[in-house]
């Protein structure tokens, strides 16, 4: 059937101390890398700890400046900046995590479904993420809150709807482009069911696109919740949230800008770091994509 | 190697895109000479017929603009000829007679005449009249074209209000010919007639040459509707609107006034606002509860934390300007430990939990969480549940279900709803009912202030809801527009006096 | 005879690492240089860096004289007046090689209109001569030039890349492996091609090749390459009378290399171990339109054969002709759609689940590609041990160990290699691997399909051996697929020539090899090449010059 | 290519189809009763069943839907509750905002990123790609409505050049309305076009590491006529990808975008019929918008195939 040797992606090759020997010389990764694991830090610290107690509003300590006592200053409510930037850490780590794990939970299963079992399921479900895909994650959010009403965890359900078709696809590409590969013959020929050659050979080797791509939608997902939160429609007060920060701050620019711009500083580095993480890691992991880097 | 060209291609692509922009920003802000008024509104009217809905937004465009009556409001709230030059009424209080303006034409060209008054007032009490404000007219008994220019009402019972009833946006005459097509192409006889209605953006109207009075000193203007604050904060400053007389976000008010540009008019409205309790539910039964809520809640710190200090505080339901107020601010002063010890003799020592179910506006919203602080303090913890007003009509208004929620009453003197059975408050007191049935018989002004004094009394000692503020109306206009209305005694944004001072 | 095209002292690195060390060659009018070499062994760079066109990151030393100017000093700008219009390549994968998304036409008068300002019109014309030139007028009749790369064959494609490279009669042409990719019959007919062309329009070439029987019948001078340094050279017949240097000598040894003939002969009268009857496998193509019918792809057509115990039977055809569908047939892979298979007297197909697996534990098989058949994240232990997963219930975790460490051994690897991964092997070391991955089960019939193609000549030596030896200590039976006559004959006792999913020819390896009779075994045999064959030829020529 | 086409075709009706579907059976569920909303806090119960009688809400689910799917098909979209006008002429105004809105950001998004991707590409590795790809690697991360609050600042309320939102009208000022939607289209294109500049610049990239590149070069080519002639035009396969994956992000960006600009296009619509549960007009807008992005998909896959061959043939 084949008429040429069919050319392969390479596979990335297995060397862990090679790879965390070159993540160390990597500028996307360590850039991103710090960036996350500092986001990740504010969020889980806001668990037990903030300076100040985000839900206990003090009108005669509003809009403070920057100093020792309040670091970032206070927001309209006497409400500590800082202490709101964390939880608003917490809210975009969780809602990105969750987010990205229905996606991958639901979407890869899908996906090698999709990969193994040619013909009508295979149809079904690309039809399926077809029609997910034509609705804007943001209109499906809109749908969504409209009927349960916003809140965190509908903006996370938004989100992760979205999701599921991308991983799905990444992951039937990435089991297709597997699919002629002789080691999976191999293990065939062993005797092992599509299950177990699933979950020992297709899984592991397409891990790699698989946490490539979590890092991607991850900011994405981030970047969603706050323009949710922007419009009202995600997470509710008391809890904070980077987008709803920014609405609330903007008609005060004028004389206190810094209520606008430490939310806005926070969305785009906690985007960049992921972006950044994600790079680091495709260069790091897929050598096929190295020089896509900047 | 060919970078040369390359990033020559690169240089014209993004002088091009510069030219484009000099090209597009050039024009805009021209000086040229004003004669147009661009006016912000939060809501979209749903259509333009003043006669038949009761949304404020619909006469907020075409009253005294588009639509006249037979008299009209002032500026300070004085019931002023309009329509009608002149009316007498006769001696035994029944009958009113008004003389009209002559040489008055619709905007279609047809003539006004007394026909059309007998028309729509006739159209406004019909049997099956939509019209919002219907107890306006239940007085008159007949309409009877005297001539063309001369028209009486008759009325069942004699009543002082009629010429200011007449004023309303929902008595308003119309020509029978258009009634039926006013709700998207109002015809009226005001100085102004409609032209165009871009749904979701704005109204626009513009001077009417066959007007039969003074010509207005404008010759176009438009509505533009915007309900986001931010937006509305945006349109405004950066010059793209030329007033905005109900405007949404009081922290920005301390921006135009201390901005030479603009001016800034404080007014007052009647809208109590309230934090509402279910009556009927869990600890509200209570009436300690509610105490010591009240105690709980700082009134002053939620008005200048969510309003910016724009708005009353009040102690009950009732409009501190009215002359029946009763000052009652001093029955529940901010006092957590009071609250706390009521709560604790309630049989709530470390509180509960409730929902707080808010609705759109920035005062619920901002408020609640506010709120929301100060009554952790005593330990009741909230759980905040925004709503749209669809869903706040159906869960909180209709079928109560809700445990506190924010929202300002804007009908005046309605202090009557809490005589009514199933109002969303729940809230049911004989004695209140009573004082309500015995001011409805007194006609006595002293007397009636007496009681809606101590109906005010019995609602606040009872604490049915957290009285918070009266809300403030704040209005902004370019410094340059003069003959804005600085109060509304009634919804409606008259533009026939206004120009612009530099032209 | 003058040299059109000098090299001399052509050092070349790649971020400081040495790619060609102190290179010359001088190419001649007419005349065929011949550069010989493993992979790796810095051939293609030499015609990279006659072409200027070194990856990026490369730095290059020494003089490349053309017609009096020196290369190496020439800007790009210079260069693009030179490539394609006097100097041109021929590259190894036709596929690649041609933009997917432009036509034949487009991309033959690319380089006529870019070198001689002609106008698309004139360009066409002169593409069709082009074409002509290279065989391909047939095909001009049925719309090729508005042919898209995907739409040819392989052998059509080399002949559009070989035009691109003649189009503007350049004076010197380099090919660099362009044979490589293609089947042995249509190696032959590219071959006299670029010959007739090289002769015709008196072109000097630089022929690149690993394959030295090719070298040897097209080039009249050849040089042997070792690590960047050109380690012998000499007109064709002398170099490969009076070798000298050890590597040419190991090279040319291998090269001809014929593993040990068998000891035992074949037991035949017993039961025959695989049974093939009348096996058909079709494949659905995809539909035209939805008015056509479903046309199906006959990939195997009623094939019948037997193989007995301890037999090593040979699989010969080109690409394309149904060796490797079946081969995936008979392991259980993908059943038939017509016809049996018999294995130990059982249908794999038919019978129990745990049967089937006891039948699998008889049946292994070795891939062709020693890099693509192991997953890169297993250790050698868990990728050699994988078939043992069929004996679960009976094996031990450590008689596994042991079994795989036994295995190890027996194909010249050490038990220590157990806990390496595969990345760190050279490409021989892993289809030793693969093998002992097939013998862990020790099964009694081994498929291999193509294990020696993807391997270079010397590495290529040993492994055949390997599969010599195995056969002959551990008395198990091959179905050994290739297009490797060579091969094919080196290792088995019957042979089946297939051509088209048909069976056309079986019998005897040598007889079959030695005295073809369907008329495609005669064509695969004759275009096979062979390195004595193409050296007593080239004698006898040289020898009718001579007298 | 035609059958390409009509295959292509049929799974679009089918999305479609499903698209419906699950729209009008969102809808079904979200609380709130139309006429209540429109009747406000006085409503009378007989007045409310008489609206809901006159609005079609009484009749069973499947014929509701099959009636809404029939009304479309024929261009009847039913009438709004709300502003008690014909929805398609809703639609029809909002779609005059909408469309220029995102078709614009996504042309201005595309004349920004190619060019840079392919300067980018061309000196991958050397200072100045590094530096673009690192502002593009930043402006990724910048929401839109972010640099859409910048820009009004700048712009509007600084500079007072350009309006902070509203849009005038075609009809009425054609010039006024450019500049209504140059703020929002730039808004939006800016982040588009750094994801855009990056995918351009990875897949030409790509497309110059292939061997039919080295081809192009030993035919003599320049390497600049190598980079138009056969890196560019085939890097634009991935882009394509891209360019049509935005389209859906656009469509919701313009949800925020409008909202910011107080815009009068069909994300507002829908945003203000949500909460004014107008139905009836969500409901066709909502599908409106789905059907385009399903329909962008369609085209984008059938220009894979203009651009690639190698995909005409494959359903």
């Amino acid at each position: 059937m084949n008429q040429e040797l069919p050319s392969y992606p390479p596979l990335a090759s297995f060397d862990e101390i090679s790879i965390w020997k070159k993540a160390f010389h990597s500028r996307s990764f360590v850039i991103g890398a710090t960036l996350a694991l500092v986001i990740l830090i504010a969020g889980v610290t806001s668990v037990f700890w903030t300076p100040y107690a985000i839900d206990v509003l003090d009108v005669s300590k509003r809009l403070k400046p920057m100093s020792s006592e309040f670091w970032f200053g206070t927001d309209q409510y006497g409400r500590d900046i800082f202490s709101m930037l964390m939880v608003g850490a917490r809210t975009s780590i969780i809602v990105a995590l969750i987010a990205v794990g229905i996606g991958m939970l639901i979407g890869v299963p899908l996906g090698l479904l999709a990969a193994a079992q040619k013909g009508f399921l295979e149809e079904l479900v690309m039809r399926t993420n077809d029609l997910i895909f034509a609705f804007p994650s943001l209109l499906s959010a809109v749908l969504i809150t409209s009927i349960f009403g916003p809140g965190t965890i509908n903006a996370v359900i938004a989100i992760g709807i979205f999701n599921i078709p991308v991983f799905a696809r990444v992951a039937r590409g990435g089991a297709l482009s597997l699919s002629g590969r002789e080691f999976l013959l191999a293990a065939r020929l062993s005797g092992k069911s599509s299950f177990l050659i699933t979950l020992e050979h297709i899984i592991p080797n397409i891990a790699n696109l698989l946490i490539v791509q979590a890092t991607i939608q991850l900011s994405l997902a981030i970047l969603s919740e706050a323009g949710l939160s922007y419009l009202g429609l995600g997470t509710q007060p008391p809890m904070a949230s980077w987008g709803r920060m920014l609405y609330e701050a903007q008609t005060m620019v004028a004389f206190a800008p810094q209520l606008a711009l430490y939310p806005g500083f926070a969305i785009i580095f906690s985007v960049l770091g992921f972006n950044l993480l994600g790079d680091g890691l495709r260069d790091l992991l897929d050598p096929k994509m190295r020089r896509r880097v900047a | 190697m060919h970078a040369k060209s390359l990033k020559s291609r690169l240089l014209c692509l993004a002088g091009g895109a510069a030219l484009v922009l000099a090209a597009l920003t050039g024009a805009h802000g021209s000086a040229e000479a004003k004669s147009s008024l661009s006016l912000g509104m939060v809501l979209e009217p749903p259509h333009l017929d003043a006669t038949a809905g009761a949304a404020a937004a619909i006469d907020e465009v075409v009253y005294q603009n588009v639509f006249q009556g037979l008299t009209r409001i002032g500026p300070d709230g004085s019931v002023l000829p309009s329509l009608a030059k002149s009316w007498d009424v006769s001696e035994d209080g029944m009958t009113y007679r008004f003389h009209l303006q002559t040489g008055v034409l619709f905007h279609d060209g047809t003539p006004f005449s007394a026909d059309d008054v007998k028309f729509s007032l006739d159209r406004a009490r019909a049997e099956g009249s939509v019209n919002a404000q219907k107890p306006l007219f239940a007085a008159i008994s007949d309409v009877v074209v005297v001539d063309p220019q001369t028209v009486n009402i008759k009325l069942t019972t004699p009543s002082g209000n009629l010429a200011y009833n007449l004023a309303w946006g929902d008595a308003v005459i119309v020509s029978p010919k258009t009634a039926e097509t006013n709700k998207t192409q109002p015809v009226g006889t005001g100085p102004f007639k409609f032209d165009r209605w871009m749904k979701g953006q704005e109204i626009r109207i513009s001077r009417f040459d066959q007007y039969w009075g003074d010509q207005p000193k404008l010759e176009k203007a438009s509505f533009r509707f915007i309900s986001d604050p931010n937006a509305a904060f945006a349109a405004m400053i950066s010059g793209d609107l030329d007033a905005f007389p109900t405007f949404s976000a009081p922290e920005t008010i301390i921006q135009f006034q201390a901005d030479p540009r603009f001016e800034v008019a404080i007014g007052t409205t009647e809208g109590e606002t309230i934090l509402a309790m279910n009556n009927t539910r869990g600890p509200l039964k209570n009436k300690l509860v509610r105490q010591a809520i009240s105690h709980a809640v700082n009134k002053q710190a939620l008005i200048d934390g969510a309003m910016f200090g724009l708005g009353t505080p009040i102690g009950t339901h009732f409009a501190p300007h009215h002359p029946a107020y009763n000052d009652l601010t001093g029955l529940y002063p901010y006092d957590p430990a009071k609250a706390k010890e009521l709560l604790a003799k309630a049989g709530y020592p470390d509180g509960f939990s409730a929902t707080l179910k808010l609705p759109p506006p920035t005062y619920a919203r901002r408020g609640g969480e506010l709120i929301a602080s100060d009554l952790k303090k005593i330990g009741i913890d909230l759980k905040i549940v925004p709503v749209e007003w669809a869903q706040w009509l159906s869960e909180v208004f209709k079928e109560t279900n809700y445990d506190f929620t924010i929202v300002s009453h804007v009908e005046p003197m309605d202090i009557g709803i809490y005589a009514r059975d199933k109002y969303y408050f729940n809230y049911n007191s004989d004695a209140f009912k009573k004082l309500i049935e015995e001011l409805n018989v007194t006609v006595d002004e002293e007397k009636r202030y007496e009681l809606l004094k101590q109906a005010q009394q019995v609602i606040s000692e009872d604490a049915v809801n957290v009285y918070l503020f009266q809300l403030a109306k704040s209005a902004v206009w370019n410094a340059n527009v003069k003959g804005l209305w600085r109060n509304s005694p009634t919804p409606g944004n008259d533009l026939s006096q206004v120009y612009w001072a530099n032209n | 005879m003058t040299s059109v095209f000098s090299a001399t002292d052509l050092c070349v690195s790649i971020s400081g690492k040495p790619i060609l060390r102190n290179v010359s060659f001088d190419l001649e009018q007419g005349k065929i240089l011949g550069l010989v070499g493993e992979s790796g062994s810095g051939k293609s760079m030499s015609a990279l860096s006659a072409m200027q066109l070194l990856p990026e990151g490369a730095h290059q030393i020494g003089d490349l004289m053309f017609e009096g100017k020196n290369l190496t000093r020439a800007t790009d700008t210079e260069m693009t007046h030179v490539r394609g219009k006097d100097i041109s390549m021929v590259f190894q994968e036709p596929l690649t090689a041609l933009n997917p998304t432009r036509t034949i036409g487009e991309q033959v008068a690319e380089g006529l209109r870019w070198h001689q300002g002609l106008t698309r019109k004139e360009a066409m014309d002169q593409t069709i001569d082009v074409l002509e030139r290279v065989g391909l007028g047939l095909g001009l009749e049925y719309g090729l030039i508005d042919r898209f790369p995907h739409q040819l064959s392989g052998g059509q494609r080399q002949r559009v890349v070989i035009a691109i490279a003649i189009a503007c009669k350049p004076k010197v042409l380099i090919a660099d492996e362009p044979t490589t990719a293609l089947d042995v019959t249509v190696q032959a007919q590219i071959l006299t091609l670029l010959k007739d062309i090289v002769r015709k329009e008196q072109m000097a070439m630089l022929l690149i090749s690993h394959d030295l029987a090719v070298v040897a019948d097209m080039a009249d001078t050849v040089a042997i390459m070792k690590d960047g340094v050109i380690v012998e050279r000499g007109p064709t017949c002398e170099l490969f009378d009076n070798l000298s240097h050890p590597y040419s000598k190991k090279l040319f040894e291998t090269s001809n290399h014929v593993p040990v003939p068998r000891q035992e002969p074949v037991d035949k009268i017993t039961q025959p171990l695989l049974k093939v009857s009348n096996v058909l496998r079709e494949y659905p193509l995809p539909r035209a339109s939805i008015f056509t019918r479903r046309q199906w792809h006959r990939a195997v057509q009623h094939v019948s054969f037997h193989v007995a115990p301890r037999q090593s039977m040979g699989l010969v055809g080109e690409s394309g002709c149904g060796k490797s569908t079946l081969a995936r047939t008979i392991l259980g892979l993908t059943p038939p759609n017509a016809g049996h298979i018999q294995f130990l007297g059982k249908d794999p197909y038919s019978v129990s689940r745990k049967d089937r697996q006891d039948l699998q534990l008889g049946i292994q098989a070795v891939f062709q590609d020693p890099y693509g058949s192991f997953d890169p994240r297993h250790t050698v232990e868990r990728t050699v041990g994988e078939p043992l997963h069929l004996m679960r219930n009976e094996l031990s975790r450590s008689q596994r160990k042991k079994r795989v460490h036994e295995v190890l051994e027996s194909v010249g690897l050490s038990s220590a290699d157990a806990n390496k991964y595969p990345h760190e092997f050279s490409g021989g070391q892993r289809q030793r691997i693969a093998i002992a991955r097939a013998l862990v089960t020790n099964p009694s019939l081994i498929v291999a399909d193509e294990p020696v193609s993807a391997l270079d000549v010397s590495i290529r030596a040993q492994i055949l051996d390997l599969f010599a030896d195995l056969r002959d200590r551990l008395g198990m039976a091959y179905l050994f697929i290739s297009h490797d006559l060579s091969a094919v004959q080196a290792i088995t006792d019957r042979v089946i020539v297939m051509n088209a999913g048909r069976i056309v020819e079986e019998g005897p390896t040598g007889e079959v090899f030695s005295n073809p009779k369907h008329p495609y075994t005669r064509i695969l045999v004759s275009a096979a090449p062979d390195l004595n064959e193409a050296l007593r030829k080239r004698r006898e020529e040289e020898n009718k010059h001579t007298h | 290519m035609l059958w390409f086409a009509f295959l292509r075709l049929i799974g679009l009706l089918t999305t479609l189809l499903a698209a419906s579907l699950v729209i009008f059976v969102v809808l079904e569920v979200i609380p709130g009763d139309p006429a209540e909303v429109m009747l406000g806090l006085n409503a009378q119960p007989d007045t409310l069943a008489a609206l809901r009688a006159e609005l079609g809400l009484n009749a069973p689910l499947s014929t509701r839907y099959v009636n809404w799917l029939l009304g479309m098909l024929q261009g009847e979209f039913g009438v709004s509750y709300t502003y008690s006008v014909p929805v398609s002429e809703l639609i029809g105004e909002r779609i005059q905002v909408s469309l220029p809105l995102a078709t614009g950001a996504l042309i201005l998004s595309t004349v920004i990123a190619i060019p840079i991707g392919v300067y980018s590409a061309r000196y991958h590795g050397k200072v100045i790609d590094t530096g673009i790809m690192s502002i593009a690697q930043i402006g990724i991360a910048i929401p839109n409505f972010w640099i859409a609050i910048l820009l009004v600042y700048v712009f509007a309320i600084v500079l007072r050049v350009l309006p902070s939102g509203g849009f005038p009208g075609w009809d009425v000022s054609f010039f006024g309305s450019l500049q209504a939607l140059l703020l929002p289209v730039i808004a939006l294109a800016l982040p588009q076009a750094s994801i855009l500049a990056r995918v351009m610049r990875s897949a030409l990239l790509d497309v110059l590491h292939e061997d039919y590149i080295r081809t192009a070069r030993a035919k003599g080519l320049s390497n600049k006529a190598t980079l138009w002639r056969h890196g560019v035009r085939n890097a634009l396969i991935p882009v394509l990808t891209i360019l049509g994956l935005q389209f859906s992000f656009l469509i919701a960006g313009t949800v925020i975008i409008e909202n910011l600009f107080y815009l009068p296009g069909l994300g507002r619509l829908i945003f203000q019929g949500i909460t004014q549960r107008d139905l009836i007009v969500v409901k066709s807008s909502v599908m409106l918008l789905v059907a385009l992005t399903i329909f962008v998909t369609f085209l984008v896959d059938i220009a894979y195939a203009a651009i690639d061959p190698r995909l005409r043939r494959r359903a």
